[in-house]
């Protein structure tokens, strides 16, 4: 093989240039490249170019080629937007973006607990503002997302008790359901109790308990938006059983609403989407796991854990990683489940998110939310066959069944897309799933029940009040 | 800086970013949504989040982003098998706009066709590339990308009703220890095969433990030690032969884009780390992103949705395909990591087909300069496959350097430190003694290469001359030598801020009580 | 870091960045135009600019930033003055869309309404809180935003056939020396009035030095002391008296937003500094941007071009017109530090009439609390209005520190930097011996003030107990002290580096021969 | 007066929260803030709150006016710009605003040579750049912009020589005329010396230079883009009269032109928007002045000057303000002009970009900006009735004379605005004034004169190619 790229200088290869590869060559004493690659057989040699697209060496070229892709996007700043499922268009304080860009944060990876002890700290914090978030003591460094999360939590379940049943008592998101399917199959079963009002049926699932469930499975928020009441009868069916009650939520209602592990669930998961990160085309995510500081829960926690420690200076705090010899780098296939690059950065994001919060601020946040949630149910409700799909507490999202109008959900998307709104999610021939957050004001919400009836042909109870925009 | 953990921060009242208030009228639609909470579910007191005005929050982020040493503030060259190197700022601002950070993923595809796009041509490349007929970029790492790999492979035995048969994974010891966990959570035992003499995958060793009971191998090439397995082809070969599949791990591809392909071996799947080859940003471990590419014959299990072109050229659109019947369905939420699948597009795009063989083969070069330099280290070897070049990294030991003087690799690293430099120490699998690995990919200038192996020789003269610097590093950090001790004990761990005050009632007391102590910061 | 300076890293052959090629089409049309170039226009020998791969350029320039302590890392109370206060990172965010920075000044106005409409409110917005007719916003500083007041005031009197007369400008020695300078350059002469015993500005004095030779009196109030003027109505109305305009250096109205107005008292022109009163980062120093408010007998002559509101409500449009016949014409390009006039426009509109008049009075309130606390550290003292309040900062003394340990202000600055605080020393005019001055500006929290408090004692108490820890500061920097005498021999003094090899043909030599030294960086 | 503010908190106010207030007040003995006032008179008190719109307190509220108000512009990259006239549309690589972003450097403002280690270093850098670019020793902290510079430049020129006349024999640009000139009045008078083709005529320049001449002032590129050949004439003459040739220029092109330093230029002066500054509405630019190490020249520089110097560890490099006494910091109106804050960040930035650039990149851009405005004045020189301003040499900019077109340069600008293209700007009743950058390829100059040429009513002389975008 000759060199043909021996005179390929570019901004990204600094030995690139012709000299010092000449002289980097001379002192290791190889007359080309190619002598590294001796191992590589002929015969697996590509032996011709890639047939790749030609490049745009000059950035100026790159950076109008992508943008002018990306420009063909219509984002939720253009359309206005009533789409959750999973991924929420929450606001994105400032300082977030500014920290997680910076350098320093997003181009480290692993170092050790002295260089990179701001890593360290940070993801200890973010452990740390969570736990008081969802008032348990352990929570780990972020998992992929909330489908990890929660299908590692019932894998803890599994080990934990040695058992392979787990009733599944929520609205679960398909996908989500698909993905914790698939990773637990092997050693869990899944049930599905079927909700009763869109929470759970109490009676039913602690009907179909026994010592072979290794534990309960709740969403709260459900896939509908559904707050679950019942909590403390799940749990106390659960426990009874010798069943752990795994509850996987968005932690964004928690400024208000009583947490999960004080109405007595085990592990707690979910994603974190919510707390600072944009939807990127539902490309940020991140899975927490949390569970009280109780040494069988943590032993089988797959996530790496960053602990506070003592060090030579009296008051001063370092940080290391907790039982580190539970993970796969350590042990390999005897770890539980494994360790790997997963959303290190999306948690201290959240981290930053919940300090500029406060306390205060998720309050207003959870009351907003709920507000918002009711305003948008009422609103809509008052459509002419229109009708919400449940009478639970929702928050942030909630179904209206169409069928009265005479349309199919996807008819009405298609009728409200052209008027540049996306009304929501089609989760049945005349089902939408409807989701609001702070960035959706009364004015949207007044604007969507208005255009929602017209799309249906019937006019609006109201007026739209004119558009809150300076 | 000496900044304190942010609890310690807080001062009641202030705020630190506002929410909007509960418009009047939705107010009067709604009423009170708190006191009309079922019982129970309105939290009694507030979460003990601090409290802290904006700028201070700020600030005490930033003090701590510059107590970490990001790739792009060092010779970030000691974080062996990680591929570090550099992530094109351009790609970061390209990503930004709000174009792609304020899409949702169920929006109108009509909407969405700029990403659409640009996620269906990294495939379209990623396929070239690996010489694959199709690729999902759904993962969000390489260890996701691994558990995606072997949830084919088993979903691929089950339909051809193989799947009770097939209860075995067999890896090398040298690959990445992700392959043997996720087997293993996929309910596989894992057979690990051991190199020969010279370090080379044991090809005699793989033969004997293949069997109809073989599911798949999965193995790296290179493996982590740098070395190129000539026999790969023999590997895939015998393993078609009982009827397994083939699994290559591709973290350590950096050496070989566009030298040879995993396809062109015979291997059936095989994934990326697009945080590693294709340039995307590590983020303090995360979020990264997993590219797997498969044969023909395993697309119909790839995981959903896939997107998918309708049309050719100006005409062509794209469309969103929820996953097949054979699928194994979701592995994550809706697209991947977007932002990062946009920076790899954006990589690959700035270098092209000759600069991609640039970028393998710089690396390459600069690998085998710095394996010669380290060599010149006394104390310091290259075990295994004596005298050969390696592909893009060499995984080292101090072996020789323990005996003589009692330090172990680990003090080197922690020392290192003190010269600005990282390296890190969880060489898994511990079988090189005193183990480091030096991977210094193509972003590197020959002179910072240099610097680097002359801050080693300068740790290693020292470990021999004055031992008590190294033992007792480090000297120059933000914090001092940490007991790592209370971290194993159940009784001390504190995962949380919140764990820690209860376990420490004495830190609880001084805090409550104290003022906060006067700074002793050192500069910036 | 022990960072090099850029020169010595360069590598010949390496490319930070690519160009795009000539186009073949071009190309064939225009053929070498380098050739075609007349005699002697063609370049000899390329510029010895450095050649460096990109991340190494960016390398490069983040350790020079970890090196540097911004307002955003430190509490920034010691630039006293400058009103270091928290510019808020959304108002960066954003002025970086392309809809800002891609924006040409001679587009169609009917395609720049968005900026020209946010110009516009901010001039309206800064004439309420000023009490003037109208304001102008081109200028760059608040020193170029002073020069445009005298000229203003220079175009007025000559307007009025009375520029010949009229030779005097009068200031004070606590108001900015700009005032002075920017007098001189516009050929006028500078009277300086000197505090009467108690630290207040002597109207007896004005009122002497005025006559009807006087062009203006340029005054701060509050001064540079925190002092503010009681009896600001009188000097203006003297000023008046004799046919002088007041003009009021507003650099210090940080402490008064909401609370008192320039036009209230009297003055004809006034400017605020936006990168202090009104939060846009200091940028190490510039672009700032100056506000430029007048009276309407003062408007025809302020400079060009304005913006102007056509319509009202839905159909306003914005429009461009030119200077008018009286203006001074142009101070600078176009419309000013656009970026700078978006941020002060969101920082108002974030925190509005009550917001600014809190921010005023809590700037106040921190400045009186930081005034108690340092008056408890021995030595420390505020020369002048002993027990009065003060506005929004104070100008100390060390004096009695310094008589009783020889240890300089200047000394306790350096010191103060080991404990990563900032303190300037550059307190024009150095009337208050051994001077330093404070201004905690509204940002900081008690916590914060209380801290660098503590690191004054903390240093005050060295001085006196370990002075030579003091006096051979800094120790925790990554540069030592260094001789600034250097800096003053024309012979010695390098102001490039192309100058410095010139001069220092030794480090020439050394540079050229000796290999890149092993790095002895400290950690980030 | 009350205290109005006692109960408003806001995110940049920590000590708006009243707990702590009280706390403060009570530590000085104070029972309101209104107690600081003492000393401002009741007659001068607003006593009414200010007239300003309703504060947008929750930053998404923020964030979603300012957009909004932006999002009505439409900018170069929305519409096809050939604008310059003192503001060029140059492409900034991403890593110049990655670091002048970074809050150290954004921050920052006048801390001293060792707290501020890198603003120093930073800044001599961007001089030492600039020197190399320029070929002279001793180049300025930036003042505020190309004019500034100019006209502190030629007063220096009066300073030095004592005299009062300066001779201007390019084409100036109005705007920076006026600045100039009401800077300058007091000290010196500015004549006009007719250009000739575009360029200085040397014989009527030097016909008009006497003992009583401080400088001449040549402008290269002019304000017709015309490149100066004549420069080492010019020095020549001025020289021998005793007086100074003051250079106005754009650096953007001497990695291919020869620097007027190395033409006989005693003061270089000139802005440096095009070296990695945005456009940004005109808001961006920064003044340098260049001059050679020679300490009569150096002591009438009003601006900082940071250099070199020596530490107490032998081999180390320091840094500190250069002959500080110069200053008005330390003297007053007896300094030299005044210092102030100017353009460091912007400075810094500059001093990016050429580090990125490298000889070979500025090599190149120089030649293919030569290239494009040659390319230019050949495309739209065919069009009928267009011709070119003059015949000199020109870099970036040139103008056109639409007189053949039966047409007015503002009829034909209101024309191609109607197709998105900004042709470019009126400099006389039938000149237009055209810029082209590496950022208008040859298919961005091929519309122009397309468009040109239907909007004149006549068909082009042949068709645009197909847009090289992807």
């Amino acid at each position: 093989m000759t060199e043909p790229s021996a005179a390929f200088v570019h901004p990204y290869l600094p030995n690139s240039a012709p000299e010092v590869r000449r002289e980097m060559l001379d002192a290791v004493g190889a007359a080309s490249v190619d002598e590294f690659y001796a191992d590589v057989p002929e015969a697996l040699r590509l032996g011709r170019p890639l047939e790749l697209p030609a490049p745009l060496l000059a950035e100026q070229d790159l950076a109008r080629h992508v943008r002018g892709l990306l420009a063909k996007n219509r984002s939720t700043e253009d359309r206005l937007s009533f789409l959750g499922h999973g991924t929420y268009r929450h606001y994105v304080p400032a300082v977030v973006d500014e920290v997680i860009n910076r350098s320093e944060f997003l181009t480290a990876y692993a170092g050790e607990p002295y260089e990179d002890h701001g890593r360290f700290q940070a993801l200890f914090q973010y452990q740390s503002l969570m736990a008081e978030l969802l008032a348990m003591d352990v929570v780990n460094v972020p998992t992929y997302d909330g489908y990890q999360a929660t299908a590692t939590a019932l894998a803890m379940a599994g080990r934990l008790t040695g058992r392979r049943r787990v009733l599944v008592v929520s609205d679960v998101l398909p996908e989500k359901h698909s993905k914790v399917h698939d990773f637990v199959r092997v050693h869990l079963e899944l049930e599905l109790v079927p909700t009763a009002g869109g929470t759970a049926d109490v009676a039913a699932a602690a009907a179909r308990l026994g010592d072979d469930v290794a534990a309960i499975w709740v969403e709260t928020p459900s896939a509908t938006g559904a707050v679950e009441a019942a909590l403390p009868a799940l749990a106390t069916a659960a426990h009874a059983a010798g069943a752990l009650l795994v509850v996987g939520t968005d932690p964004i209602g928690y400024g208000v609403l009583t947490p999960p592990a004080e109405q007595g669930a085990d592990v707690v998961c979910g994603d974190i989407q919510s707390l600072g990160l944009h939807q990127w085309f539902g490309g940020a995510h991140g899975g927490f796991i949390a569970v009280a500081d109780d040494e069988a829960l943590v032993m089988e926690l797959p996530s790496r854990l960053f602990g506070l420690a003592s060090t030579d200076v009296p008051g001063e705090v370092g940080f290391g990683d907790v039982a580190y010899e539970r993970t796969s780098f350590a042990r390999r296939e005897e770890g539980k489940e494994w360790v790997g690059t997963a959303a290190a950065l999306w948690g201290i994001a959240a981290g930053v998110y919940l300090a500029l919060m406060g306390p205060a601020g998720m309050a207003e946040l959870g009351e907003l939310l709920l507000a918002r949630t009711r305003y948008a149910q009422q609103r809509l409700a008052a459509v002419p066959g229109v009708r919400l799909g449940d009478d639970a507490l929702h928050l942030r999202e909630f179904t209206v069944d169409v069928s009265g109008t005479g349309r199919s959900a996807a008819e009405l998307v298609a009728a409200l897309r052209a008027e540049g709104i996306e009304p929501g999610i089609v989760v049945g021939e005349e089902l939408l799933l409807v989701c609001v957050t702070e960035l959706t004001g009364q004015a949207d919400i007044d604007r969507l029940a208005t255009c929602l009836a017209a799309a249906c042909g019937t006019p609006s109870d109201r007026q739209i009040p004119q558009e809150q925009r300076a | 800086w000496d900044e304190p953990v942010i609890f310690e921060l807080s001062t009641p009242g202030e705020r630190g970013v506002l929410v909007p208030a509960v418009e009047p009228g939705v107010r009067d639609a709604v009423g009170d949504v708190l006191a009309e909470l079922p019982a129970g579910l309105r939290r009694a007191a507030p979460p003990a989040l601090p409290e802290m005005a904006q700028m201070r929050v700020l600030k005490h982020y930033l003090r701590l982003s510059q107590e970490n040493l990001g790739a792009d503030l060092n010779v970030d060259i000691g974080q062996g098998t990680c591929t570090m190197k550099y992530s094109p700022k351009i790609n970061d601002q390209l990503v930004a706009t709000p174009q792609l950070t304020a899409m949702h993923p169920l929006q109108d595809p009509a909407d969405a066709q700029g990403v659409l796009e640009i996620v269906w041509r990294l495939e379209r490349m990623l396929a070239e590339i690996s010489g694959m007929d199709e690729v999902s970029l759904q993962t969000q790492g390489g260890s996701a990308a691994i558990w995606a790999n072997i949830a084919m492979i088993r979903a691929y035995h089950e339909a051809n009703g193989e799947g009770e048969q097939r209860r075995e994974v067999i890896t090398t010891i040298f690959s990445h220890p992700s392959n043997a966990a996720a087997a293993k959570a996929a309910g596989y035992e894992v057979v690990t095969i051991h190199p020969d003499a010279d370090g080379y995958p044991d090809l005699a060793a793989l033969k004997a433990a293949l069997s109809p009971r073989t599911a798949a191998i999965m193995v790296t090439n290179p493996e982590d030690t740098g070395i190129y397995n000539p026999a790969i082809t023999e590997w895939v070969d015998a393993a078609h032969a009982v009827g397994a599949l083939a699994s290559y791990d591709q973290a350590n591809a950096n050496g070989i884009l566009g030298i040879t392909r995993a396809r062109d071996a015979g291997f059936d799947v095989c994934h990326f780390n697009l945080h590693k080859t294709f340039s995307t940003p590590h983020g303090c471990g995360g979020p990264g992103s997993g590219a797997n590419a498969v044969s023909a014959a395993l697309a119909p299990f790839l995981p959903g949705p896939r997107i998918v072109r309708i049309g050719e050229g100006d005409d062509a659109r794209f469309e969103v395909q929820g996953a097949g019947p054979q699928s194994i369905g979701t592995v994550a939420p809706f697209f991947g990591v977007v932002p990062n699948l946009v920076r790899a597009y954006a990589w690959i795009m700035a270098l092209g087909a000759e600069g991609l063989l640039a970028a393998a083969e710089t690396a390459v070069l600069n690998n085998n300069y710095l394996l010669a330099k380290v060599l010149e280290i006394p104390g310091a070897s290259a075990p295994y496959a004596s005298g050969r070049r390696r592909i893009e990294q060499v995984r080292y030991s101090w072996q020789e350097l323990y005996e003589e003087t009692g330090i172990t690799s680990e003090e080197i690293g922690v020392r290192m430190s003190d010269f600005g430099m990282h390296y890190w120490t969880s060489h898994h699998p511990y079988v090189v003694p005193q183990p480091f690995t030096l991977e210094p990919t193509e972003s590197y200038s020959k002179a910072e290469l240099d610097e680097y192996v002359a801050a080693l020789a300068e740790v290693a003269r020292e470990a021999r001359e004055t031992p008590e610097i190294v033992r007792t590093a480090p000297h120059r950090q933000s914090v001092h030598h940490t007991h790592h001790d209370d971290l194993d004990d159940p009784a001390r761990w504190a995962v949380t801020w919140r764990a820690y005050l209860r376990k420490y009632p004495e830190v609880a007391a001084r805090l409550a009580g104290e003022p906060e102590s006067t700074a002793d910061a050192s500069a910036a």
